[in-house]
């Protein structure tokens, strides 16, 4: 399903100009889908996500909403039912707490409380992540809040060609997606995105750099850094594998049995807090799948159990690439 | 404008009838360990019957709350069968067939408002002709849902009839500590739409106020906030005792304002209604509740049935679940 | 700082009854206490937690408020700052929802937010859990989620003594506490419980059940299921620890690492859905703390990944003691 | 109600002008990457420092949206070292030290409305003689907070003063798209309390509003929702490009309409204000700021810090994280 890079033509894009090309195609594609959100139409999104939509599609299918991300997202489930695609922008996740009753308990559930009577056809994007100087809350990482959530699923791509695939799938998807867009990669990840058709199918994770040592595990952002550290540490003869799940829910699984039953090590990067963030899940997952394969405890590099803080202690919580290498030489030096 | 003619009155009454038999049935059953918890709907009869007769079902929505389900026949058998699944905890009950207007019960209060705006969006951006019309109570109303669904239906101008069902009561909580506003039809102005304040126990008034504010949806003039003032007469549900806190003065000087007395007494008056009539309603009442409930009793349910339809099709995970979950009843058959 | 039962004089209480009295003392000993919440005064609240409070404390601090849960978790923040001791009631956890950006944004951050200029003494009860048939989102286990917003404390009692004694304690306690009291529990859970002052120190974990061949871990209702387990295999001749975790957060870390490295093995038992459960914060800690002396991955036993279901399908859903007792089967006879 | 005098107006005058000469000079400052996000105060100022003028600092609460501090001086100079702090990013920003009856800013927006009603409601229960007066923006009178915390006012009867400062824009959202009220006072008609409109560029009526509505919370009569409008002369922040969405002609209108020179030239004819004066006030703002900033930098700030005031004390995991940060420290010093 997925195009191997080579055989198609590409551009060199940012994350940014990815999600904002993907917007432009999908609505061009399937007149049925509607973007909604703060800011979203005539200032073309507070990061441009959605620059040009508005004077493309008009000012129907192009809607700023007030400020109240509780109604953006139960709106969705109205349009969802009256027959519309809709692809609601929070402004950034950290809002998504006022909305979190619509989310949770109806985007999530009404497949399931329905019993498949309507598909909810709705994707939520929202960006989010730390390492940029924002103002409170618009750097949270809840992803492993909302994975607990039975009915969402989860995408967060690390490069620029995901971010095109995934958002295709996950606005084409009869599910509602939870896509969540990193702030740092907007402008900071770039590379070659296939033109045309490309989708990345919801649940299958991707070998980000080969290795057999030990693997480390993320996604979004901090697959980028995951990848920094492995090349860093490949230059000391250290083989680092590099595993982007590219989705929390659903989660590939076999993936990451698969790789850590053959490298025996692993270290989960989140930037979220420690307690009971998504790290947590895989490293519940590989006791499951394969603990008898694993030569030493699997180590969370992770932010604190502390609020995400502010501008000048930013660098000493958000996980970095110093980091997730001691982690790794750690883990390889137990028994 | 058009008010009900009286065959529709007559027809109206019927179906305020049978939703009275059958929720006293339901409480009963409910007592009998039959079914789950029951919201009585003694006293909201007319607001929700009338309210629905002046919706064309083909094209209008209904997003109701939680007390209205026996007062939906108007769109059709399918309502009450579904319910009886819903009330012996079925997970089809929340599966109201394909092409029939009407979701399923919303027990997180006030969500739905939100919902039936989209929908009234959505109906406007496909220009398809209908309305979306929400109930909701005087208590849900403090919910900030309600706010933001009504704010942003201004704005769009959205085809929404949002309909306040002012029973008085909120479990025990009495409007005055619900709001301090002079009525629910004040917080129109919060939205720039108009708000009507009608008795809820006059059926005519009720589909009059619909019927109009359902014209102004269509003809583009946006949304309307309709305050239906009632009383209710029984318990919050079978979890509830509300001796302890509804004044019983108050309570009985309701009961004589019952909307059924009232509608029965003008049709009976006209000749529409009579003794026999409402003996034969209030049987077919029982006998429909009662093959529904059959009905949903005979529905299979599987075991695993509980995975079914959170994705439209399973993860990973699920399949494990699955796996898992099969086991367990193995282990338990053997 | 515990009072061993055997030396104070006790009452046999429900868990709802310990609650009760237990907000009657603390009312009637700090006049800074308010009760805030849906049908809390002349109702006495849904369950009867409130019950007689309204009719000793009067009007002024036991408060009806509208059913705005977002109004009443914010209203907390302003009473505390007035140097209040709010005491707030979600009707059900899962309205917790509708207030999440008060409690994950503001009741959690208060501290951090002002660096210490405020305590925030406030106290969010809410009933939640499965088994006793209630409509939707009245069941929902969400204690991993919360566990994952810095800054609040989460107590999650399974018998009657310590709903007593962590309700004194979370009341009095200058950080924000969640404090999560089980529906089964109300009338199904009863015991001893000491007269007088008791109060339960927030993070400390208690041993429900001595054994050293494996170690059941569990919070709030699922003890009582647990030490049911340990019981009945006790008559085949296991021996089978159970461990009350009593709050997640803090989290008891080396009441953890002790049992489970003198048992070898584990069991993780929690309602909630699996994916982002608290059972993996708990695998992932045990894998951080005591990885050697591990015999057996640490099974958990689980709610699925769905929304909490409609009756019919409940006793599916719900872990019960059978599928405990096959967990520990099954995790002591791996090699 | 007691009108400011004219010596009120001049020190209304003055916090104006060094809201103003702060603002444009943080804004210089962010530009050089001095500083993080700044939230221009042009336009704002007649509007808040009246309204903070015609309060009793030692008794009434202030809960600011973000963009008040720099208006925000008569409560104290620890306001402005504190706004310095917090537009460096040092977690002392947030801390406003006792007695200050002032909040930090607030980024979740409407999410201090219901903090200011529990702070109004709790002095209530504790008989202390304040109010408390919040402000928010138009475009956060959208948020579900806004009417919850509106509504639970009006019930509990909480002195508490509700200033929506409508500048017309929420980033580039025009109020217009963000409510149809009739205005933003209109919607006080929803929680049963007076609703007054103000022209915010006059700082007097804005007093004389805050006054009023503060006597009468004083007296046991409630709160008030009072609506200042005026309008947004800057961007909405730093990261913000209003030429994007904002008319030039409507923006050329408000200039006309600039606060500080309608205060301004008021002043001058009455011989209280001159080209001096107004040169010696923008003088000792810019110094006020630069001491205000230096101090800031120069306030230490340990790794660990990050870690401080999430609980009273460490739980084991925070030991835990403490000693791996403490560590990771030490490898990079290496
Ligand atoms: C969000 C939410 N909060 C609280 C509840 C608990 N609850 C169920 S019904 C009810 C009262 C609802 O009152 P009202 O809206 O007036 O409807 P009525 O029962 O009077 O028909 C409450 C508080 C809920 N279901 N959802
Ligand atoms: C809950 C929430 N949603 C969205 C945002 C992003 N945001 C920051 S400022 C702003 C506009 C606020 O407008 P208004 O309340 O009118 O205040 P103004 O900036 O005009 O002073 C938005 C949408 C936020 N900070 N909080
Ligand atoms: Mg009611
Ligand atoms: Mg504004």
């Amino acid at each position: 399903m997925e195009n191997p890079l080579e055989d198609v033509a590409t551009s060199d894009l940012t994350m940014l100009q990815a999600i904002n090309e993907t917007l432009h195609a999908e609505m061009a594609r399937d007149d049925r889908v509607v973007v909604l959100g703060e800011d979203v139409a005539r200032n073309g999104g507070v990061f441009r996500a959605t620059e040009g939509l508005f004077e493309k599609f008009g000012e129907q299918r192009v809607v700023d909403t007030p400020i109240s991300e509780a109604v953006i997202a139960g709106a969705t489930v109205g349009l969802a039912i009256a027959g519309l695609v809709p692809v609601a922008e929070i402004q950034f996740l950290g809002f998504s707490y006022q909305a979190m009753h619509q989310l949770a308990g109806q985007v999530a559930r009404l497949r399931y409380r329905t019993q498949g009577r309507f598909d909810p056809s709705i994707t939520i994007r929202a960006p989010f992540g730390g390492g940029v100087r924002t103002p409170e809350l618009h750097s949270d990482s809840l992803e492993a809040q909302f994975a607990n959530m039975a009915g969402l699923k989860i995408a967060m791509p690390a490069t620029a060609a995901d971010a095109k695939g995934l958002l295709a799938a996950s606005i084409r998807e009869p599910d509602p997606v939870l896509f969540l867009e990193p702030l740092r990669g907007y402008r900071g990840i770039r590379g070659d995105v296939p033109d045309g058709e490309h989708l990345v199918p919801l649940g299958v994770a991707r070998t980000a750099r080969e290795g057999d040592d030990i693997v480390i595990i993320a996604w979004s952002y901090q697959v980028e850094l995951a990848c920094r550290a492995a090349d860093t540490l490949r230059s000391e003869g250290l083989s680092v594998r590099v595993l982007d799940l590219r989705t929390i829910v659903p989660l590939d699984i076999e993936a990451i049995a698969t790789a850590v039953s053959h490298c025996g090590r692993a270290v989960v990067v989140q930037e979220s807090c420690e307690t009971g963030g998504f790290a947590s899940e895989v490293i519940a997952t590989i006791s499951d799948e394969c603990f008898w394969d694993l030569e030493a405890p699997v180590a969370r590099v992770s932010g604190y159990d502390v609020p995400y803080p502010v501008g000048m202690l930013e660098d000493h919580y958000v996980p970095d690439e110093a980091r997730i290498i001691a982690a790794v030489r750690h883990t390889l030096e137990l028994a | 404008m058009t008010s009900p003619s009286n065959a529709q009155l007559r027809e109206i009454l019927v179906d305020m009838v049978m939703a009275r038999t059958q929720s006293g049935r339901l409480w009963n059953l409910q007592r009998q360990g039959q079914v789950g918890t029951v919201a009585p709907i003694d006293g909201h009869e007319a607001t929700i019957v009338a309210a629905v007769h002046a919706l064309e079902t083909e094209h209008d929505w209904v997003a109701p709350q939680y007390r209205e389900p026996l007062a939906l026949r108007r769109y059709g058998p399918e309502i009450l069968e579904r319910f009886m699944l819903y009330s012996l905890g079925h997970p089809a009950g929340g599966h109201i067939p394909e092409p029939i207007r009407v979701l399923p019960n919303q027990i997180s209060l006030g969500t739905q408002i939100p919902h039936a705006v989209g929908i009234a969006w959505g109906m406007t951006l496909r220009s398809e002709p209908g309305v979306a019309l929400v109930f909701f109570g005087d208590g849900s109303s403090s919910e900030g849902d309600f706010y933001e669904a009504g704010n942003l239906a201004g704005v769009l101008n959205a085809p929404v009839v949002m309909l306040c069902v002012n029973n008085q009561w909120a479990i025990s909580t009495p409007v005055h500590q619900q709001t301090a506003a002079e009525s629910f039809a004040a917080k129109a102005a919060g939205f720039g739409i108009p708000g009507i304040k009608v008795d809820g126990n006059d059926a005519a008034a009720v589909y009059d106020a619909v019927d109009e504010a359902r014209s102004r949806a269509l003809a583009g003039k946006g949304p309307t906030l309709v305050e239906a003032v009632i009383y209710r007469l029984g318990a919050h549900t079978t979890a509830d005792d509300p001796t302890r806190y509804v004044p019983p003065e108050d309570l009985e000087a309701a009961r004589r304002n019952d909307p059924i007395l009232r509608l029965r007494s003008q049709l009976e008056e006209l000749g529409l209604w009579d003794d026999d009539a409402q003996a034969a309603t209030e049987a077919e009442a029982m006998d429909l509740l009662d093959k529904a409930l059959d009905a949903a009793k005979a529905m299979p349910l599987s075991p695993d049935a509980v995975l079914d339809h959170c994705f439209s099709a399973d993860t990973q995970r699920l399949e494990r679940q699955r796996a898992d979950l099969l086991e367990a009843g193995q282990r338990e058959d053997r």
